[in-house]
């Protein structure tokens, strides 16, 4: 069959057409918004219209076959309307409240995971992992699904002082929302890339190499046609390795993840954070990385006991000082904690005072 | 078909949460190279190592962007995924579908790729995982033809995505969904066709929430907010007070200590606010934003490498933000511009700027020094002075003597 | 006559022989102190025991007969036994609660300055400027006498929030406390250093010359067997005039002062603070500055006025941000206040949430 | 004697704070060095420029610190100043001093100097103001045979100093005039011949008051501080309680939050303390320290050349400070050490360990790493390991297989 006329440049199709009638009405004009469970909400317009939302997890990776399964509920239910969240979440819109509870319990009967609205965990922001990108040091996907199958109570059902915000990267180069995340995944090499010299001068160009290298740990080494790499600078980042080919860095017994914690977006209360470095290493442990998964768990518990309403995990762990973190938690304490990069100064203590 | 034997990732379809293995799966069953790629990722589990090749350059014509190459090492063992590229397809504004326009994409997919796809890419893009490069152009003529484009990679302007907005929410302070459009549709040559130093996101989020997270990961944050009084409802506010403790919940945690409640009527100091959004999203039904709505555009976050992250910084305290966006869009130009000269090679504008000074940037951008865009002074004696800033603080104090009184 | 043998290393004298009786009786014995007036205070020691202390202003410059005249009092009123503080004023030290008053009365007979306990402003920190020290682009000596002219009532009368730390350094060196004082001024060079060629080979060391610039705005000139200085990078800091006779930056037209608050030093509530910059030039205009003493004073008024009790002027200012202070003060806002230098990613604002 | 005319000078003996520049006639009515000193000055007023050459090296025999090299550009014009060297002795701890001592050192100072004086120099020491090359040896022959002693210049340990401490404050948590003394007399060489990379300064505060301003001038800052409770005498706080707002002024203004006042009893949850001192210096009669003492090290402080300032870091959170001071002084040199090892010239302590890495100084001074020494940990995931590292974390992992319980 012959392919139909390509267009160009013409962006994305214009968002009204997939709006329903009862968006298209109220458009910017709603009032508030009311939580009914963990997996539904109404939000109501000046109009006194209402509009229902049925929230339901997503692996993100999605087949065809159910992306259409998740179609047919929109147009049982939605008259076909569906959003995807900005966390990955399949939101019914629905707009005729006696099909609120048939669709739940539709979802429920088919096991879906309907959830995630309110103050508790939602659906993990991460990345390609061994599913799909060359520099990953670990699966995404997988420590996605171990981590949830842990913590899916609080999707579904159980409060915690504030929303949780999960990710995971499978490289430094932290594709998503690790660097700001109250409690994420972060996946690390940890030994200085091997360089196949033979291959470098056909494959690599020179300053490129040198010039991606965040701490100038790659020199020159003209013997070889080639470069070399300081081992006292290289913290492993696999920049080299993604601009250089010949530059391999992977390394299945050394390769594992770190944990973050404390970051956040929003500007409520605080301004936005960073996430910390807490545990420095964990071995890759395909296909459950229980012990990642413990740690997760274990700090959602410290923070869910100890944190007042509405805190962050960010914000409770400044209120108590990040000692008192350490001690509430009994993470190790350890050098790569301390910051050597650019900031340290910035990061170091400058006061006697501290809790013991 | 092959059969491959997958202990590991059989493990994770057990369990309460959506497995994406059941989804690789599941395409696998009718998609030869979704069949390849469970057995490769098998492959990765069991050895606990990536297999995938640098990326090439693969692409529709015309376009330099929106399809990530990718090859993997074990082409032979996987032919499925020997080409596995992904295409990067330009989400709706706020991610929002027809069923009907879902099923289309889906038929197109599974008539030329894998079968399988991220629904959606953390920057937004409908992203479709796994094709051959010759499958590239029918598809792209089959989705164009039907109102498809694609999104961005490589050293371009990347998708832009927004919050929901007004679509859903009663806190948007201007039409995010409206803007993301048309900005998108401004920059389809920038979109497209890679002429930066490096990449540069634009997100768009209604208010303080950041329900898009743009605050940390796009190079042009653009924040909704408002100048005017925070309106309170008394009567709402007593319904709250029944089912919450509003000092300890609202007045003690507002950062501003702009407000009070004294058991019966709540206050707010509002020239003092900064319009954290905390109190009006724990009682949105109380209290609601008014007066003029606008945008605070904030620039330069991204993720760590080179020096570590950024979050974007405060450059355009205020901006009003309505169609045709006419002083936005200029802005966006103005900011490339002065990047596109200044930048290295995969420079992102904040590092840029961190490079050349707040200055150099404000200045070629015309927007003037104001304290709303840092949280607190320089703190070293390193100061420039042009000769001009000399000759203008010089004829204040010439000023300053005739008229015997001192501006500091 | 013969000079007598000289000693080395002998290191100070031990302190215990200056400590009058009744601080070698209770020493680390203290229980607690009353302040009695701003001049004045007593300590009580476990024992019972009471020294009382009575604080004189001192313009640090002394000549060895003011020096006498100090001691003088002290026979008359300590038995000879006095202190100076860590701001360089005279401490007289009082064992017998009747010689308090008489020792005020003639102090104040005398026209010396008493005062500067409690939460007042006391001494200013400052260093040598033109009496001194090469490196000098003001006086401090005089813009200390002619900020504490208009604001001795702080130091005899007039309570404060808090103490305000004042402190004057007069080049980027920053001698003494600028870099953490509540109100503090420090003296820059505004303009590029010249050079002089034909000296440059004779007098300085290329090496030194270049590794001196904290901005690296040095580099060779081989034609002129000189260096040659970057413009756009140079910040007038005089390091290279530091190390380099021929290098020469003072300029009277030029060179001027900046004034930065908010800095402190004592762990109390809140941690240290650096100064930050507000006012970034006032141009040098002996013998009395009179711009410099009214921004002071100015601030200091803002402060008085705005500040809560025990709130310093930083601890003021962060609560209140920044931009409140600019607004209250009525201080322009100029791009020098935007950190261009190293630590710039930490000092701009990384929210939508300030004040209007 | 010449007479000038100093008209800009004369303003600035007029008002009532105490003025130097009648200190500077005062001492140059008996003495043409400090008379010439006025006249220079008047002229650096009246052309608002300075005249000081750049220092030589002078100073005492087998010293090679303490004389401040300085001579003027004007020696023709002032052959009062054309020698214009400062000499620092080095001050008593806590400055005490008795009429007796300070008489003796102005007639020394009389005799071979310009009678001109700073009491004191913002390091601590007894400086004076203004004398010839040849006057040093004399002069330093009269002094040192009187027991005092010169304070340091150049690269070389310089003159430590001290808050008063327990001479006279009843919250000195340990003895910080006797650690002064004699931690300048344990290094005196250190003191007197500069052997450093650059300077090196010791301040001792009792508390964290810091009334020596260690915190931001030192890069050995010796902070006072206990381990143990606030012990309250509520007797006292009620008293307090008739003259000031405890709740406003103290239980709100705790940076800990770990207070509560219910108008009658003071009640402090003390594990949740951080010692900051607001609450017991404002209810010094109420509230004293108990427990255990030492003190906190922090390094590193210092002004803001080359890279801007730097307030000190906590280093050791506690040591006991008890004389002989064994402990503390074996900890200081081990720093210097590290510090002569890895210094470029001119560059302070603290300097050295932000390039070298705070992990490289710790190993070397046997410090392990604390959560009290950072405010906050790292934010970037460029992280070093070392083999060592990596087999210790493994060889947990197996140990927590076996037990089958985590430890993070
Ligand atoms: C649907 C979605 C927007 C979209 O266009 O897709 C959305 C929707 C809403 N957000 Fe959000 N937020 C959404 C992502 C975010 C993000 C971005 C992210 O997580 O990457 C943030 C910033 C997170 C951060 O700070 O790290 C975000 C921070 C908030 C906050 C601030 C929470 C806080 O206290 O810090 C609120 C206010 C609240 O919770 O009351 C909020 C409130 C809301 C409200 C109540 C707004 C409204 O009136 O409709 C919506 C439902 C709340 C809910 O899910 O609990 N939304 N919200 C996103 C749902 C993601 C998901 O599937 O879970
Ligand atoms: C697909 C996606 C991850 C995902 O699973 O969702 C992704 C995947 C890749 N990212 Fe990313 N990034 C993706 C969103 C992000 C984000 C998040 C965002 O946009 O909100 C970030 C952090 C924000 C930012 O821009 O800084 C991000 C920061 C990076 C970086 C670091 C950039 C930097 O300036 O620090 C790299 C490195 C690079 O560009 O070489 C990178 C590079 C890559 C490459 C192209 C790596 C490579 O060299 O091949 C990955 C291709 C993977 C593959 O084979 O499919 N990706 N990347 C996301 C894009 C999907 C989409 O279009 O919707
Ligand atoms: C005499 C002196 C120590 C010395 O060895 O010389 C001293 C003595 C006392 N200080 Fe101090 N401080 C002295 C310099 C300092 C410094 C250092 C400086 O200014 O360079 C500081 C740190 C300043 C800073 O943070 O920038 C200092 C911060 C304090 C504080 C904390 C104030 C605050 O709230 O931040 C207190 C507590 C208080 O005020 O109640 C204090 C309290 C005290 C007490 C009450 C301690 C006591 O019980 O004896 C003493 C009398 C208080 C007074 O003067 O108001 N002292 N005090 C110093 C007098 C200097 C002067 O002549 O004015
Ligand atoms: C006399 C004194 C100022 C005063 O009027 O009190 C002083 C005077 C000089 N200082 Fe200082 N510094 C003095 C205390 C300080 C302090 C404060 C302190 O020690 O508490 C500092 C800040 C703290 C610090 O160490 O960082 C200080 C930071 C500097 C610096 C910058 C050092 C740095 O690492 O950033 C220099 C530059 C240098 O060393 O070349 C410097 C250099 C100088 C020189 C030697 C400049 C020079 O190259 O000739 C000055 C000699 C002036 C003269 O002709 O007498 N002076 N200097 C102070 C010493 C008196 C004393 O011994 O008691
Ligand atoms: S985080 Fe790294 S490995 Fe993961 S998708 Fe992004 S670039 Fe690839
Ligand atoms: S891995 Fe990173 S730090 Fe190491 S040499 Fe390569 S680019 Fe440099
Ligand atoms: S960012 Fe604000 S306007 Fe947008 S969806 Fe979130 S809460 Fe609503
Ligand atoms: S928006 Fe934030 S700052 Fe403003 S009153 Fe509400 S809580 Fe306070
Ligand atoms: S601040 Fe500068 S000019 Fe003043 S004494 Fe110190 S080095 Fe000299
Ligand atoms: S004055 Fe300072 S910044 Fe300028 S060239 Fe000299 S050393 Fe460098
Ligand atoms: S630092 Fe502490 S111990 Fe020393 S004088 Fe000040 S308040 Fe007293
Ligand atoms: S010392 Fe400071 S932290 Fe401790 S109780 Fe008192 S005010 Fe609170």
């Amino acid at each position: 069959m012959a392919l139909p006329q390509r267009k160009t440049d013409i962006g994305p199709p214009h968002y009204k057409q997939f709006l329903p009638p009862v968006i298209q009405k109220n458009y910017g004009d709603w009032k508030y918004h009311e939580v009914l469970t963990p997996g539904s909400m109404v939000h109501v317009a000046e109009s006194g219209d209402k509009l229902w939302t049925v929230r339901m997890a997503s692996p993100r990776i999605l087949s065809t076959d159910t992306i259409r399964e998740i179609c047919a509920l929109a147009e049982k239910y939605c008259d076909g309307y569906l959003r995807f969240t900005s966390r990955n979440n399949v939101e019914f819109l629905v707009s005729d409240e006696k099909k609120v509870a048939p669709l739940m319990k539709e979802l429920k009967d088919q096991k879906r995971t309907v959830g995630g609205i309110g103050p508790m965990i939602s659906n993990v922001v991460h990345t390609q992992g061994w599913v799909h990108c060359h520099s990953a040091c670990t699966d995404a996907s997988g420590l996605v699904k171990s981590m949830m199958d842990e913590l899916h109570d609080y999707f579904t059902t159980k409060e915690l002082p504030n929303k949780v915000r999960l990710a995971v990267a499978c490289c430094v180069n932290m594709c998503g929302a690790v660097h700001c995340s109250d409690i994420a995944i972060v996946a690390v090499h940890t030994k200085m890339p091997e360089i196949n010299h033979d291959n470098f001068k056909n494959m690599c160009e020179m300053p490129t190499v040198i010039g991606a290298c965040p701490t100038r740990a790659i020199s020159p080494d003209p013997a070889k046609k080639s470069v070399k790499i300081n081992p006292d600078k290289c913290m492993y980042c696999g920049n080299c390795f993604t601009v250089c080919p010949p530059i391999s860095i992977k390394n299945p017994e050394r390769d594992g993840v770190a944990i973050v914690v404390g970051g956040k977006v929003s500007s409520l209360r605080s301004n936005p954070k960073f996430s910390k470095l807490v545990i420095p290493y964990i071995s890759n442990e395909p296909p459950r990385w229980p012990k990642v998964v413990a740690a997760v768990k274990h700090i959602v518990d410290v923070y869910a006991k100890n944190a007042k309403k509405h805190e962050r995990v960010g914000e409770w762990i400044e209120r108590i000082g990040w000692e008192r973190f350490f001690s509430l938690t009994g993470i190790d304490f350890t050098f790569q904690s301390i910051d050597d990069f650019t900031f340290m100064r910035d990061t170091m203590r400058t006061a006697s005072t501290f809790k013991w | 078909m092959k059969k491959y034997n997958t202990p590991l990732l059989d493990d994770l379809e057990k369990g309460p949460w959506p497995s994406f293995v059941t989804e690789m799966k599941k395409a696998g069953k009718k998609n030869e190279m979704a069949n390849d790629a469970v057995g490769h990722l098998e492959k990765c589990y069991s050895t606990k190592k990536g297999y995938w090749k640098h990326g090439g350059i693969v692409g529709v014509l015309g376009y330099g962007g929106g399809v990530i190459g990718r090859y993997s090492e074990l082409g032979e063992e996987f032919p499925g995924v020997a080409h596995f590229h992904t295409v990067r397809l330009n989400q709706p504004s706020g991610w929002f579908y027809t069923s009907k326009v879902l099923r289309e994409i889906c038929d197109i997919w599974d008539k030329y790729g894998s079968g399988l796809t991220n629904v959606h890419g953390s920057t937004g893009d409908l992203v479709l995982l796994g094709c051959r490069t010759e499958a590239l152009e029918p598809l792209f003529a089959e989705y164009s033809s039907r109102g498809w484009d694609l999104g961005g990679s490589g050293s371009d302007m990347r998708t832009p995505s927004c919050c929901v907005g007004p679509g859903r929410c009663e806190w948007a302070n201007y039409n995010t969904l409206e803007a993301c459009y048309q900005i998108t549709q401004e920059f389809q040559d920038e979109l497209h066709r890679p002429m930066f130093a490096y990449k540069s996101k634009i997100k768009f989020a209604g208010c303080a929430c950041d329900c898009v997270a743009s605050a940390a990961r796009a190079d042009f944050s653009v924040i909704g907010t408002w100048k005017g009084d925070i309106k309170i409802d008394q009567k709402e506010v007593k319904n709250y007070a029944n089912k919450m403790d509003i000092n300890a919940e609202i007045v003690d945690m507002c950062p501003t200590k702009c407000m009070s409640y004294n058991g019966k009527e709540l206050k707010i100091n509002n020239s003092e606010c900064n319009r954290c959004m905390h109190c009006i999203t724990r009682m949105t039904k109380a209290l609601r934003p008014s007066g003029e709505r606008g945008v605070t555009i904030c620039m330069g976050s991204k993720a760590p490498i080179v020096v570590g992250s950024l979050l974007s910084w405060v450059i355009v305290p205020f901006m009003k933000m309505e169609p045709p966006y006419t002083e936005f869009k200029a802005f966006v130009r103005k900011c490339w511009e002065w990047w596109d000269d200044n930048a290295k090679p995969r420079e992102r504008i904040g590092e840029v700027i961190e490079a050349k000074g707040m200055r150099s940037f404000l200045e070629a951008i015309g927007v003037p020094p104001q304290p709303q865009q840092i949280r607190e002074p320089r703190k070293d004696p390193f100061i420039f002075y042009t000769d001009e800033d000399i000759a203008r603080f010089k004829a204040k104090e010439a000023e300053e003597k005739k008229t015997g009184k001192y501006k500091f």
